[in-house]
Formats: structure tokens, sequence, C-alpha cells
């Protein structure tokens, strides 16, 4: 057996981590400044994305680092701008919320005790389908990266089921901010109303910062480039269309934070977002009913090609694809939701 | 070796924290939570080296890229108060 | 000569480790927010710059130590942007430095 | 060091989702709630990956020189857990929202105050 690295230094590390994210998470909950608690749980995030490759866990690293730097953050914020930053100071007594989550916490730390120790590799978890997949991944799919295989074709079924939470929840936040319809751009009046002349002209809040303006422009290229790096490699390495999309969602973000939402709007109009959100989910399906015309299961990717393996690879590309289409617009989408609704005029209500 | 370049990043990253968690102003923590960003690059790579697979640097060189988006994020926030485009009367047909 | 490489990528990470250290201990001691930015661009430049090289010693001429360049390019330019913006919009938002307590700029204050 | 403490990684993972539990059941303000909520999901996370991981094995990308792997099948669960759990914390913010411009409150008390009895 060939081991790397050192145990001792791993377990350090994650015992430092796990305290840091403790210590982060408290902080999380004590503040009342809701603005500080943003701040915090982006923290928080990145200990999470480090520690979880810190546990060999390279692709949920990547995707906690691609959601936790920038949408989330972005999103909570857009919230806070839209109602207050301050926590009024709660008038219930804290004392039984606190005694149940004592007697939670106590039930499942005497829970944890029936559990394997950690790292072991006798555990049951360990002895079920895992060496099934690690020895037949790379045969069967082509694809050393063994978690996108199982994702994209293994687990198919299963991640098709996750795109279509995305994009439900994607269009939920659409039909709960936007309307689909009434401040997407797709139409901006009703008929018969009078024309409401000009198009208000935003007041452009970042733009007079010349630095930002520029390294943002150099910056943007190499966001997208990179998002595809991760899109298209995510069969080799860590990555995949996951973590693609939010990268690339994010980096349209960045350019409507710096130069006004309407300019990203032209970038990426609403109406190509709505049309993107469910193209991703029927690629995916798509694909599935290919390979049942084909003569094969459904999502079974081997029929799609004259050698099975080249098929899987091929299908987990055009999958992967599918995912990438949906996440991106459905971040991109939900972006656009929160920033169009009509901030709180005036000051802050205390 | 590795290790203590390692520790020293974490020790470094647990005062940043601290300051992120005692401010006092708003830009105390926004510019500990952005070297927090800084230092969660080296991690990552320094955490590639330990448990022996350096060639996942890809994760730390999106966190490099994705960092500012967030600080501007927040730097446009305390500007505006908000992140949407302050547009006069606001978009149509809002409640 | 592996000897050589070993011996300079060690102090290489010990020096940026050092100047993480450095860094962090000024962010929490220093007073204000134009003080600790001083105390971050040292974690952003010295810190990562040598914690890089020293990471590039030991892996010698790879992909690894192309990624490492483009992280430190990366960095240098994303790093001072974010802390430009920040300095200005603490000023913009009115934070004094602390040097303005020095005697004869009392006045303004 | 490893028989010391074995199940170091479940005793964090339960404080974690204590500490979220307590947000979403004792803080009043709904996006407190919803962080709250968070960070109860990232110590679900948690409670996948770790037990996925083997000390001494390294991340399941396969390449020659290594014949221990981390268990894959869990990081594939929690991968796409993290993307829907945004989506689905941008609908609660959502609905934060609009509840926010019909009572122009996101404090539960004051909400159920504004509805009467």
């Amino acid at each position: 057996m060939t081991t790397v690295g050192s145990p001792e230094i791993e377990l350090l590390l994650n015992a430092i981590l796990l305290l840091l994210m403790v210590v982060a998470a408290i902080g999380v909950i004590r503040l009342r400044n809701l603005f500080a608690v943003v701040l915090l749980s982006g923290v928080y995030s990145f200990l999470m994305a480090t520690l979880m490759v810190a546990l060999d866990a390279v692709d949920v690293g990547m995707t906690e680092a691609a959601v936790g730097a920038g949408m989330s953050v972005v999103l909570l914020l857009s919230v806070l701008g839209l109602t207050r930053t301050r926590e009024a100071p709660t008038r219930r007594r804290p004392i039984v919320p606190l005694i149940i989550s004592v007697v939670v916490g106590i039930a499942l730390v005497h829970g944890t005790m029936d559990l394997p120790p950690f790292g072991d590799p006798n555990a049951p978890a360990q002895r079920h389908v895992a060496p099934e997949y690690l020895a037949r991944a790379q045969v069967e799919t082509g694809a050393p990266n063994v978690v996108t295989a199982v994702l994209a074709s293994y687990r198919g079924y299963d991640t098709l089921g996750e795109v279509a939470v995305i994009f439900t929840g994607g269009i939920g936040v659409l039909v709960l901010l936007a309307g689909l319809g009434r401040y997407t751009g797709l139409r901006t009046r009703p008929p018969g109303a009078p024309d409401p002349g000009p198009e208000p002209k935003p007041v452009p809040l970042m733009e007079e910062t010349v630095v930002l303006r520029v390294a943002v422009k150099l910056l943007l290229p190499l966001i997208l480039v990179f998002a595809m790096y991760v899109q298209f490699h995510g069969d080799f390495g860590p990555g995949g269309g996951f973590q693609a999309g939010v990268a690339a969602a994010t980096a349209i973000i960045l350019y409507g934070l710096i130069f006004g939402i309407p300019a990203a709007r032209r970038v990426a109009p609403m109406r190509v977002v709505l049309f993107m959100i469910p193209l991703g989910v029927l690629i995916f399906a798509g694909t599935g009913v290919a390979s049942l015309l084909l003569g094969g299961n459904y999502l079974d990717y081997s029929v799609l090609s004259s050698v099975p393996r080249s098929g899987q690879h091929l299908g987990i590309l055009v999958v992967e694809f599918g995912v990438f289409v949906t996440v991106s617009s459905t971040m991109l989408g939900i972006f656009y939701a929160f920033a169009s609704r009509p901030p709180r005029d005036g000051p802050e209500p205390s | 070796m590795f290790a203590v370049a390692l520790f020293a990043v974490l020790v470094a990253l647990g005062l940043a924290i601290a300051r992120a968690l005692s401010g006092p102003t708003v830009f105390d923590r926004v510019l500990a939570v952005n070297s927090t960003g800084t230092l969660a690059v080296v991690l990552l790579a320094l955490t590639g080296f330990v448990v022996g697979r350096p060639e996942f640097l890809d994760i730390a060189i999106l966190y490099v890229l994705l960092n500012i988006v967030g600080t501007i994020a927040v730097l446009r926030f305390v500007r505006a108060g908000h992140l949407g485009d302050p547009i006069e009367g606001g978009p149509e047909g809002a409640p | 000569m592996d000897g050589v490489l070993e011996v300079a990528s060690w102090i290489t990470l010990i020096l940026g480790g050092a100047f993480c250290v450095v860094g962090g201990i000024g962010m929490w001691r220093l007073p204000d927010v134009f003080a600790r930015l001083h105390a971050a661009s040292l974690i952003d430049s010295l810190g990562i710059g040598f914690l890089a090289l020293g990471m590039a010693l030991q892996a010698g001429l790879s992909l690894v130590t192309l990624k490492l360049v483009f992280i430190v390019l990366l960095v240098g330019l994303t790093s001072p942007v974010a802390t430009h913006a920040l300095a200005q919009a603490a000023m913009h938002a009115g934070v004094k430095p602390r040097a303005i307590e020095s005697p004869g700029a009392e006045e303004d204050a | 060091m490893t028989d010391l403490l074995p199940h170091f990684n479940h005793w964090v993972t339960v404080i974690l989702m204590v500490v979220g539990l307590y947000a979403v059941v004792a803080r009043g303000n709904m996006v407190k709630k919803l962080v709250g909520l968070a960070i109860f999901q990232t110590s679900v996370y948690l409670l996948y990956i770790s037990p996925g991981k083997i000390l001494g094995g390294t991340a399941p990308i396969l390449s020659e020189a290594y014949t221990v792997y981390s268990n894959p099948l869990p990081h594939v669960l929690i991968l796409t857990a993290i993307v829907v759990g945004i989506a689905t914390l941008a609908l609660g913010l959502a609905l934060v929202v609009r509840i926010n411009e019909a009572y122009g409150s996101i404090e539960e008390d004051e909400v159920h105050e504004a509805d009467g009895p």
C-alpha cells in the first residue's frame, strides 16, 4: 500500500480548521450586525473549502470555493440591501432553544460513539460500492476523476434530479421576485400603458473608480477562460459543470457590479438567461432520451458511440455541459432578480 | 517542512479571523476577510503539497479569481447601501 | 544540487510563513484600518511570494510551478486593487487616519 | 494520534449542527435564520465527507502513483448539494424579500404582531 502525506499533519490541520470553523460559526450567530454576519459567513465557507481539500474531497472544495467566494456573499448582500442590516434585539428568552439545542447535541454525540473511527479504511462505508467505482470508473468511462464519472454516468439519474431542483429553485426565485416578465426585460411595459419616456439613467456607482474598472476588465476574460478550463478539464482534474457554471456566472456578476446591472444585461440578456435555464435540463434529459432511442437504458451513454468507452466519455461531456448551462444561467437569473428589485427608500428602518 | 509554513499561515489566519470578529469598523472586517481570502489561497496550495497532490492548485486559482468579487460586492454595498442600481422611480410595476 | 534546492526552499518557505505571521500580528495590533492595510499587503506580497517560491522550488519545473506563477501574478493583480478600493471606500465613508491626532492637525478633527 | 480522538470530526459536526439549529430556533430575524440553516447544511456536508476520508489515502482522481483513494461517493452527493443549497438559499431569501415588502419587517415577532391574534 502506497500512502501519501503524513497522517499526523493532516489530522492536526483538520482539527485546527474545524476549531476555526466553530469560532466563525459562533461569531456568525452572536453578531447582531447582519453585514458582519455576511462577511463572516464568507470566512466560514472558505474554511469549509480548505477542510474539504484536506479531507481529499477536491471537487467539493472547488464547488464550495466557487459558491462561497462570490455568489453567496453577493446574494446575502443584495437581500440586506432590500431589507435591513441590523438585527432587532430579540424579545424571547433564549433559554428554551438553548436547552433544546444542547439536548439534541448530547443525543447526537452519544450517537457518534457507535460510528467507526475517523479515517478507518475498513469502515463499512468504505467497503460497499466505492471500491467498485474506483476499480471500474477509468476502464469504463475513460475519466480518471472518479467523482466526475460517478456524478455524470453511474449516478446520472441523481444528478439529473439535482439539476432539476436547481432549475426549480431558480424559477421559484424569478417568479417570487421578478414575476417572470414584469421586471425581467421580456416586456418592459404592459400593452396600452403610456410610454414612460426614455429609460431612467442609472447612477454609475463604481464607474468613477478607474483602477477597479481597468483591473476588472483584465480579470474578466481570465475568469471566463478559467471557468471553461474547469468545465472541460473536469474529467481529468477537479472541476465540472457545477463549479464552472458558478464561476462563469460570478464573472458576469462582477461585470454588473462594476459597470452597472444594465451593462451586464446587455452582455447576458435576461431573455437568454431565461432560455438557458431550461435548456440545460433539456440537454441532460435529452442525452438520456438519445441513449434510450439508440437501444440502451436511460442515461446509459455506452450506446452513444460504437466504442462503449468513448460513448461514456462523450455522454459525460454533454451532460456536464448541460449542467453548466443550467447552473450558470440560474445563478445569473437569481442575481438579476434580486438586483432589479427596487431598493428600500430612504434611511434604513432601525 | 510544508507543515511549518502551513501552521504559520494558520496562525496568521487565526489573527485575521479575530480581527474580522472584533471589528471595530466595517472596513476592518472587510480588510480582514479579504486577507483571509488571500491566506486561503496559500493555505489551499500548501494543503495540496501536504496531502501529497500538489497538482490540485486549480482550486487556489479559482479562489484568487473569485475572492475579489466578494470584496467588490461588499465595498459597493458600503457605498450605496444595496447592490441594485439606483434607478429613479424604480422598475415598472413596482408595488 | 538537490541539497541546495532543498535548503533554499526550506528558507523561503519559513521566510514566507514568518511574513504571514508578522502580517497577521500587524493586522491584530495596529491601530486603525489604514495602518492595518499595510500589514495586509505584507501578507499579499512577501508572504505569498516567498511561500510560492518555496513551493515552486520543491515542485521543480512542472505544471505546478506554472500554476504557482499564475497564482502570484493574479494575487499581484487583484489584491492591490481590492485594498485600494477598500482604502478609498474608507476615506469616502469618513474614517479618519489616526495620524490626524498628532499635534498641529488637531484643529481638523 | 489517530486513536486519541477518533470521533473529533463527528463532534465538531454535531457542534456546528447545534449552532445552526440554535440560530434557527432562537433568532427572530429571518436572514439570521437562513444563515443558521446554511450552517446546519454545512454540518451535513461534513457529516458525509469526513467518514469518506481514509487516512493515508488521496483524492479520488486516479493516477498510477497512488493505490489508496478516499471514498468518491460522498463527494458526488455533496458537490451537487452545495449548488442546490445556494439555489434553495436564494429561494428562502426571495421569500424574505417578499415578506419584507408585505410587512415592512423581517423580524418574526413583528410579522406575527402585524398579523394580529
